[in-house]
């Protein structure tokens, strides 16, 4: 989950890595009162879930609470790649004496945590890497021990950040671990992370994602997920525990198994379609999850056709049209549904299919003949 | 042959008491997997169909001699249980558990490769198959015929489809290996391979990816440099949206990165025979089989 | 550093670990107080740095106020194997159901943690350890990664705890571990750990060793020390930072380095005569120390004579000879001092004794002779 | 050859610009150890006395092939700098920091023995001395010289009182050893004797014990399975009162456990021969190599 960098920079203020002060502003008139109460210049910063901000505009400084107000009245309501700025971030300007970058993630193929370090911050980090690889200095931590302090002087020290920052920097690099660790980040990066005119080590930015599957250990987190603005689909998939991702065909898809609904989703590519949405209902999905996952998918006008595919493996082909059924009795199914099942009581999920006379309702023996016909049916060619 | 799972495979269950460890843990004895032990803190000394129950993995492995352990733990109390399996001397914990923290799969891969010789399956992953010797894990086994054709895939569905394409043309499999779909799969698409080569029951492979990480071009370069048999690929998600996690929390195109464009050509590159339809799996075996 | 009691359940009480709520008394009138305060029936329990002192009396059950001011009138100034005791513990009485032994240790050999957990607590578990071995179960903890929930589940349900303890025993067990890695300790031992009629899971008792090296990191733990009644000449010791253990021999010993001070009271021994003191002043001693080791032994009536054995390495022989010229020079030295050099500056040591004119300043070359000297000065065999 | 140190010694000393690392390094140096790097964090890029000053282990060995480090680190940051060599790929860490805390040292060794090869010798030790060959730690050197025995001891000043009375009667020693007094000692009676036994430079070994703990009773066992080389031991502390500290943390007797008298006859048991005083080991030397 993708934290805003308020939010982000909330987590980092509990682990004791210093912040600039500032107010969140959902409007021109509250971005002036924040500049009014922090006094002196500021920078309005647009609250998206997505990099670029910069580029795109969505940071301005504001020497006046008269230009907070005009600023966030420009950012306010931007698109940044698609994400609508519904707040903007009101914080001191800091005085940067140097600009650094860090970040905390996993490193899938060697299976420990990757550090990266660079004196090279506050600009486009994959440039950096690029065009000065070795301004990178990446270094493996054992996740049994964690970031060690020999490991956060190693990084300092390569990175050839300013002497004088070396301490305080190897202190924050710590307590940026320690967040990534104890608050179950997927990602942790700082760009910049800055050596003030004073000699202080501040975090000037927060990209944070969390790990969902943590959540249980941080019950707090919740508010977080609440600032969020969601797709009104997206949002009653996720209240059904359904794995819900909307895309820009018109066949909607529902299937058993992230693999197997990226690969129907490739396959219907594959005869000339457009898939609707990523729709995994999951393992040992019955009766109640098929129909609130047709439900969801009601609530998108641009389906046209329905494409479920099942292979059963927890999952029961019975059950699974059983809630077919249910879902044609229970809900207005504007578009015609193909239906192939495989696995677990296929059979018996085939033959309960067979017993309807709905005429929406198509059979298909292999996913490529599903895929075909409900391409066909949601208007051809995508 | 077949590899991890055989005739040989002592099956103790973590969770066996549970809904699910008791849905597929009998499952798997029904197969024919020799399911010695059932783990419980609290119910040991009950048995349950005639399996014993153990508090301790430790107690189970000393009773009865289990070497495979599978895990359905719920994820607050998975990674321990697989530190209790690793420590008593499991020889391979297969951990079906799903939504572990990846801070907890991360710390606990690394201590138990550390400390001990024990080798992870998952988490999150389906489990594994030899067909006609033994099943551990979810996978349905009536999909599955004995044969010659090694199996490997991130994606359980995948896997039960991609067997099933194999056993409608009659053409079947040595194992067939989910190593699931989590960023730290303790078991990777090379360490498979690397057994299948070795394994003199197996004469082709079918390896199934997805996009996301780089096991897939780990793989490429692993099977140049060491794996004689023919491969057929296929790759998940070519039309997958970047910076979206497709399910899997392993399964995220992110900065340009895991692409299945490139995971395909990395396979191709190096001899492998990469499809963009899972349904023909078969056929391009049948071909590279001859 | 041995804790009392009631220092131990301070320990426990802030990881978590219930223990009788109770209150410290140096008076019987005290002892009345506390029992009132508490209500109901207390236990007055003697607070002394060794074990055995409830087979010795030092633990009594009172009824009443009365009765615990009379029980603390019995122990306090009792003498348990030479330590007096100067205050008690007045603690509820508790309801037990069953008893248990719990310790936490550094196992030497095999070089990790050793928890021992017993259902055959409240008894001598050394007796249980002899008798029947089975009933103690061992387990060892690696401390890279702690005691984890498996291994406190494998304790609890081997040692063969009553079941419906489990639970809040395993956790009473990752608290107590967490206690012992946490604030540095050398030992932790609950004996016993109770299971009270309620079903809760308390520490009756608490034997808790610190470990001094690690003070650095437990400011507080001064008080701890200063709750201590300590010999004046080991206070005085401790003060210059020498490491002094009183011995009930005649020959004062002033050595370097604990080895060659243990070898030379065993040299002394092995000659006829006893070593009154352990005195090692470490390494790298200069003249202050040497004079100060040598001031410290003024203060016990019982040596008749002093044995200086110096092995230089980083401790440089002449420094040492200065050292002693100087104490001659300064103190009042009741008694003859045998010396004897070697090691870095060795020749230029001597030298410098040599030059003394003071009679009782006597050289010897090896330290057999030296400890011969010395035992014959010191009135022969001991 | 001599055991752990020798001409190919290429010594780094974490803490070299502190005093007493620079005291002692550059002893080392003078008696002819080659002396490479050392380690400041904050001084990299300078020099003291020709020896380039680097601001982490893993930089030293990049650039000067350090192969053994000296660690002269304060007791907060011992183990830390103990991991950092380790890490860094260092064969022998040789930690002279006295007081460090027993949960840090039982942390740091159990982690680099999980994690490397490197060898830890100490912490709280006076470090060892292959004479004629290479001096690494805080030993004398000008009490002894080369020959044919070797010597091992948890003590640092009883070590020199042992190497004095071998060198007083012209026997010279292979490698003297100082394990250390620590609880945890890195490196134990049992590795070093195993190392002696194997050296073909080394006739006869001298093992100086003390109270507290079992290493010489392990000693024993090892010496009855795997040494056939003569073995004269001293244990100190025959007098010592139980429950009392007696200096080194490892020093104590407690529960009737770690006496001087168990240790000596489990020596004496397996053909040890045992002394009652130091200054006897090089007339027993004499006699046992003849």
């Amino acid at each position: 989950m993708d934290l805003f960098e308020y939010q982000g920079k909330s987590l980092f203020a509990r682990v004791g890595v210093p912040v600039p002060d500032g107010r969140l502003a959902t409007s021109p008139t509250f971005a002036r009162t924040a500049a009014n109460e922090l006094g002196g210049p500021v920078v309005v910063k647009a609250q998206v879930q997505v990099g670029g901000r910069g580029k795109a505009g969505g940071i301005k400084i504001a020497e006046t609470p008269n230009d907070a107000e005009e600023a966030a009245a420009q950012i306010l309501g931007m698109d940044i790649k698609g994400h609508t700025v519904h707040s903007v971030w009101v914080e001191e300007a800091s005085n940067i004496a140097a600009e650094y970058y860090v970040s905390f993630t996993l490193d899938r193929s060697a299976k420990k945590h990757l550090a990266i370090v660079s004196a090279q911050g506050g600009v486009d980090i994959e440039g950096v890497a690029e065009t000065d690889p070795d301004a990178l200095v990446k270094l493996h931590i054992d996740p049994v021990v964690g970031l060690t302090e020999w490991q956060a002087r190693e990084l300092v020290y390569r990175a050839k950040l300013e002497p004088t920052a070396a301490r305080k920097a190897a202190a924050a690099l710590k307590k940026l671990y320690e967040a990534f660790v104890s608050l179950d980040c997927d990602l942790v990066e700082v760009n910049p992370l800055i050596l003030t005119g004073g000699g202080e080590i501040v975090a000037l930015d927060a990209k944070v994602t969390l790990d969902a599957n943590a959540f249980y250990r941080h019950p707090d987190f919740g508010e977080f997920e609440a600032a969020f603005t969601r797709d009104p689909i997206e949002a009653m998939a996720m209240e059904s525990d359904l794995n819900f991702i909307k895309l820009d065909g018109s066949v909607g898809i529902v299937g058993n198994g992230a693999g197997l609904v990226m690969s129907t989703l490739d396959v219907v590519d594959l005869v000339g379609g457009k898939a609707a949405n990523f729709l995994d209902v999951g393992g040992g999905a019955g009766a109640d999850t098929i129909t609130n996952a047709l439900e969801v998918l009601t609530q998108d006008p641009s389906v046209k056709s329905v494409l479920i595919t099942i292979f059963g493996g927890i999952t029961r082909c019975d059950l699974v049209a059983e809630g077919i059924i249910e879902a044609f009795g229970r809900l207005e199914l504007p578009w015609p549904i193909v239906v192939r099942l495989d696995g677990t009581n296929a059979e018996e999920g085939r033959a309960i299919l067979a017993g309807s006379i709905d005429e929406k309702l198509i059979p298909a023996a292999t996913m490529r003949e599903a895929a075909e016909k409900a391409v066909a049916l949601a208007g051809g060619t995508g | 042959m077949a590899i991890l799972i055989d005739q040989n495979t002592k099956l103790l269950v973590q969770g066996l008491t549970g809904k699910e460890g008791q849905f597929h843990g009998f499952r798997n004895r029904d197969y024919g997997t020799n399911l010695v032990a059932g783990v419980t803190p609290g119910k040991g000394g009950t048995d349950l169909e005639g399996v014993p129950i153990f508090n301790t993995v430790a107690e189970a492995v000393e009773a009865t001699g289990a070497n495979t352990a599978m895990t359905f733990v719920p994820p607050p109390f998975a990674a321990d249980a697989i530190m209790e399996a690793a420590a008593a001397g499991i020889a391979l914990v297969v951990a079906i558990t799903e939504g572990i923290p990846a801070q907890d799969e991360a710390r606990v891969f690394n201590y138990i490769s550390q400390t001990s010789a024990t080798r992870l399956l998952g988490p999150n992953c389906p489990g594994l198959l030899s067909p006609g010797k033994a099943n551990v894990g979810i996978m349905p086994p009536e999909i599955a015929m004995e044969g010659r054709v090694g199996v490997v895939s991130r994606s359980g569905t995948l896997t039960y489809q991609a067997v099933h394409e194999l056993t409608t043309l009659g053409i079947g499999q040595s194992s067939c290996i989910g190593i699931g779909g989590d960023p730290v799969p303790g078991t990777s698409f090379v360490d498979v391979l690397a057994l299948f080569q070795a394994d003199e029951e197996t004469d082709a492979i079918v390896m199934i990816g997805e996009i996301g990480g780089t096991a897939e071009e780990e793989a490429a370069d692993f099977i140049k440099a060491n794996v004689t048999k023919p491969v057929v690929s296929y790759i998940a998600g070519v039309t997958a949206p970047p910076g979206k996690k497709m399910g899997h929390a392993g399964a995220i195109i992110s900065g340009g990165k895991g692409t299945a464009a490139a995971k395909m050509e990395a396979l191709s590159a190096v001899g492998v025979t990469v499809l963009d339809d899972p349904t023909g799996i078969g056929t391009a075996i049948q071909t590279v089989v001859g």
